[in-house]
């Protein structure tokens, strides 16, 4: 009776389709381009994957095929983490509310 | 070393804050903390994938070299890029992520024990499909991209490149990418895996080459929206929760904003995707027309009108980009405010070249966002104007899509900037915007043309004030 | 390396609750009526475990203390299922657009 | 005999599809194919039960007598309850709920080995405690549902019911669940489990009685959600994601009506939840102010006000509802309508006893929903109309709400009927609404009252038109 993983991920693949509809329909339209930005950084999220795949090396040999990928993928997605977080907070740190400069 | 059940639930935790950091973008106030969300998220699932490795070795340093490496260019490329650049960013980004979901995919392939996959050569059937698709679509985000990034940058000209039979090359390539995760999977042969991802580069090329340099912000999108898929994809492949909720969000959300987009312009998704559109209608249709009289003045011109009116509406648009004239602007704003003239800001869903593009430029610049409004919330508002100076747009404010069937334009929503009183129009020349079409307000009667550089003509107008 | 399938559960069950936020405040408050009497019905998806239980009974006695319970449960959450869904369905159909009589 | 994975995805997709019903629910037009939706879900969920347990014994023809018995009488009561007594229903329904989810449980309590949950006195842990948790809370959602329906019915006087200590003893009682579940779970005695519930249900019943009448609404949604979070509770025992999927979305659903409720009424969901609210201040605020003049009026005064009218908002409020006046004002409007004189509906969110109240009742009277607005839809025309007709609804449209800092409705945003030209007040007396409170209106210049039941005085006031 046991069920199959599989079928759990689908159910959580589907829900996050949902809920990405949703919350991406909320987001204001000002913010689009922060939004472009941050699902970037999100999506580096991947690096995940490239970390086991560096670490899939031996003792003896850190560096084979496999972990010089997975090495690279690593480069690649942090630059995509720090550069889409960062920028996307500079660009939200320029938003402001007018100042209440009469009272 | 943390139990899988244990890491299982910290990858939910930031897979829930992923989604809160989207959530946090329904409003400016709360975006700041929903970025917050996102980083901590981020730090939650790298670290419990060290902690569930458990491999503190010579790879664990060399890890976190690349981390820091990989980190401190994205760090100076986010500090360094100018706002208006924000286009190629994201589409130079979206490459990266293209890449890095491949080069996953190739270490899985090579090294399936590391993933728990099986072994080379009898890699789990589901584990491979999922593998293959993620890396055929990291493939394609890759290649798209990086042809997107060089149109939106220049190096390449943004003109359409299309030859004969191009459509039906395509539709035979990706039949044989169908053709070959099929072969792949009943074999397990790695040529086929290197033909694969190289058919795949291929065809992220030639679906890209044939799309204008305009239309490249709905392509981004759509890459945006592939690369989520391959996450998702990847995130079967490694039975990682936070990576299939991630891939899920970002392929709704590069999805629904190419819909936005393409609502926004009125044109189907299709007739985008299958390219050919702007080059060639651009140079027929302005010729013909100019020699109609226009009424063109100068910056004082342009400050006494606006010095006498009451109420003054900005329409910035792509030129105000390209001129960087949203900080000269905000200063014209600025003196005009201080003789107690009121002024709001009316954006276009797609003024500019992306999403949202002239909100950040215009936050930039100081604007607050509370000055700044959209189509449906200020339309109405033209009629009551003053002024309406219109900075570097054009498409965004043609009448033509509200009378002419003919327009290829017609049925876009169009700011009614023609209801003001009068028009001031800051551009260059009368060469038409990105669609292409003459625009009939420059030879409208209460129409003022303001030939110069956005930027050099805003300065010169707060002079004149 | 497997996971415990609670751990699924419980991300079905919060992703769920956003999509249920969404969902629900995207309802348009004219129908909030129809809303409580349709979630009355789907609540009553019960009725499987009732189904389970109320079959638990054995080929010699189909009642036993459990399978009672089973069938009580099941003609509750019949009513509530029949009864939500109808008059959902009987209020939804008396919503209606004005008619273009006027050309 | 279906294998669990197939059971698991046909689980999934009727869960799928109970989102899709309450998403159809976001506009009329789809609301239809939403609760079709609905059904086809549930026809799944119950189809690949039968089909996973594989049992077409005896026990499935009772399985069926049950479903065919229970049915018919919910058929019954759906084609026969009047609109008015959707309150009631609704409370009645949730009554329903918990008590299956109570009977549920106790069959896996009882029989834990069909459930696949162990064996009785030793019942795996985890689903003794989520089986546990899911009674407790359905028998609290039982005995709370049928007070709030004998409340409503008016078979139980609707003031709140307090005595000294309350609050105190109710903590008490919840403490001891909580010691309870623990005890249980660590001992696994079936004594243990009837007296939870026996405590449980004695908890339902003192948490209500001190809640009056009117704030039944916000009681009823309250038990909506708990019935929401119990079946989740049971869909983790049975481990059923369509279970666990609707229980989160019934939860949230009555959670967020709940909070619209207070919302709209300005008041805490605490203040409401330990009741005494209401009952007691009726009485002191009537009977010091009705010495002040008020204009009463008859059918004829009302009908040459309106005849002479250019544009009517109707504001219906719970009177109409009692006086079950709705086709007799959509004859009314007819024949204003007729008479070229432009009219609208005015629905504010608390107006009547329930979410939507209004809207049901206008809908049942043919009247189409593109004439019914919201409060922000509408609030800013009452200054442009002529006449307010206010039929059986008293504290939405309180004054006092906006001025009076000290009033217990003060911040509940009311429609603004003071600002048309003239408001006719249909209601039998100048006792106050459901608040207890005056309304200063009833005194106004342009007030004219019209003091009748309000089915009769329409009926009246249409035959003067
Ligand atoms: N925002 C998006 O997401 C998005 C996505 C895809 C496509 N688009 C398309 O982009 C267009 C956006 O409309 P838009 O009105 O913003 O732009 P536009 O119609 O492309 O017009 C931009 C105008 O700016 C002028 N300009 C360029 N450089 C300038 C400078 N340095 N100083 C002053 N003026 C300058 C150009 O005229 P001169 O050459 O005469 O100066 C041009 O007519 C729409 O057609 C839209 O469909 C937008
Ligand atoms: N909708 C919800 O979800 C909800 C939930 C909880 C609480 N509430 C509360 O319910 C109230 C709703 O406001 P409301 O303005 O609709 O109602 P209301 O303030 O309760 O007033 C109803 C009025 O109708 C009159 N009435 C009763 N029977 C009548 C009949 N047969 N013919 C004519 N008039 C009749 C009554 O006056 P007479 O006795 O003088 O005739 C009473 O003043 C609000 O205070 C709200 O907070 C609503």
């Amino acid at each position: 009776m046991e069920i199959d993983p599989l079928i759990f991920r689908l159910s959580i693949f589907i829900l996050s389709i949902f809920v990405g509809y949703y919350v991406v329909w909320s987001v204001t339209p000002s913010l689009h381009t922060p939004l472009m930005s941050v699902t970037n950084a999100i999506s580096s999220v991947i690096i995940v994957g490239a970390i086991i795949a560096g670490l899939s090396g031996n003792v003896n040999s850190v560096f084979n095929i496999s972990s010089i990928f997975g090495f690279l993928a690593i480069a690649l997605a942090a630059i995509n983490i720090f550069g889409g977080f960062l920028v996307t907070q500079r660009m939200l740190a320029m938003y402001k509310k007018k100042k209440k400069d009469k009272k | 070393m943390i139990s899988a059940n244990l890491s299982a639930i910290f990858y939910l935790v930031s897979g829930v804050l992923f989604i809160l950091a989207l959530r946090g973008l329904s409003s400016p106030e709360t975006s700041r903390q929903g970025n917050f969300f996102g980083i901590l998220g981020m730090i939650i699932a790298v670290t419990v994938t060290f902690l569930s490795t458990g491999n503190f070795s010579t790879g664990f340093v060399y890890v976190l070299i690349f981390i820091i490496v990989g980190g401190s260019i994205g760090a100076f490329i986010a500090y360094r890029i100018p706002m208006t650049a924000m286009p190629e960013l994201v589409a130079g980004f979206h490459s990266l992520v293209g890449l890095a979901a491949v080069f996953v995919a190739i270490s899985a392939f090579l090294n399936p024990e590391a993933f728990n996959l099986g072994y080379p050569g009898n890699i789990k059937l589901g584990s491979l499909i999922e593998m293959s698709i993620g890396a055929a679509v990291g493939a394609i985000t890759f290649s798209g991209s990086i042809i997107a990034f060089l149109k939106l940058q220049g190096i390449m000209s943004g003109s359409p490149i299309t030859f004969k039979g191009q459509h039906p090359l395509n539709a035979v390539i990706l039949i044989s990418i169908i053709v070959l995760i099929y072969l792949l999977c009943s074999t397990q042969s790695s040529n086929l895996f290197w033909i694969l991802l190289a058919v795949s580069f291929l065809i992220g090329f030639l679906l890209i080459i044939p799309i204008g340099g305009a239309d490249m912000p709905v392509v981004i999108s759509m890459l945006n929206s592939y690369s989520g898929w391959a996450a998702a994809g990847i995130g079967f492949t490694l039975e990682n929760t936070a990576l299939i909720i991630t891939g899920a969000l970002v392929g709704s959300s590069g999805a629904i904003l190419s819909y936005i987009m393409c609502k926004g312009m009125n044109r189907s998704f299709f007739n985008v995707i299958l390219g050919g559109f702007g080059a060639t209608d651009e140079k027929s249709s302005t010729s013909s027309k100019e020699q109609r009289p226009v009424k063109s003045g100068n910056a004082d011109d342009a400050a006494f009108l606006m010095k006498n009116a009451s109420s003054v509406i900005i329409v910035p648009g792509y030129g105000m980009a390209v001129a960087q004239a949203q900080h000269a602007l905000r200063e014209m704003v600025d003196t005009l405010k201080k003789n107690d003239i009121k002024v709001s800001y009316a954006i276009h869903p797609v003024a500019g070249r992306m999403p949202g593009h002239m909100n950040v430029l215009l936050a930039e610049a100081n604007v607050p966002y509370d000055e700044v409004f959209e189509l449906e919330e200020i339309n109405n508002d033209f009629a009551n104007a003053d002024v309406a100076f219109v900075i570097g747009a054009n498409d965004v404010t043609n009448p033509v899509a509200k009378t002419d069937p003919q327009s290829p334009i017609y049925g876009m929503p169009v700011l009614d900037v023609e209801k003001c009183k009068s028009v001031l129009f800051v551009k260059r020349s009368l060469s038409p915007g990105y669609a292409g079409i003459d625009n009939d307000l420059f030879y409208k009667e209460n129409t003022l043309m303001l030939f110069a550089d956005a930027k050099k003509m805003t300065e010169d107008i707060t002079k004149n004030l």
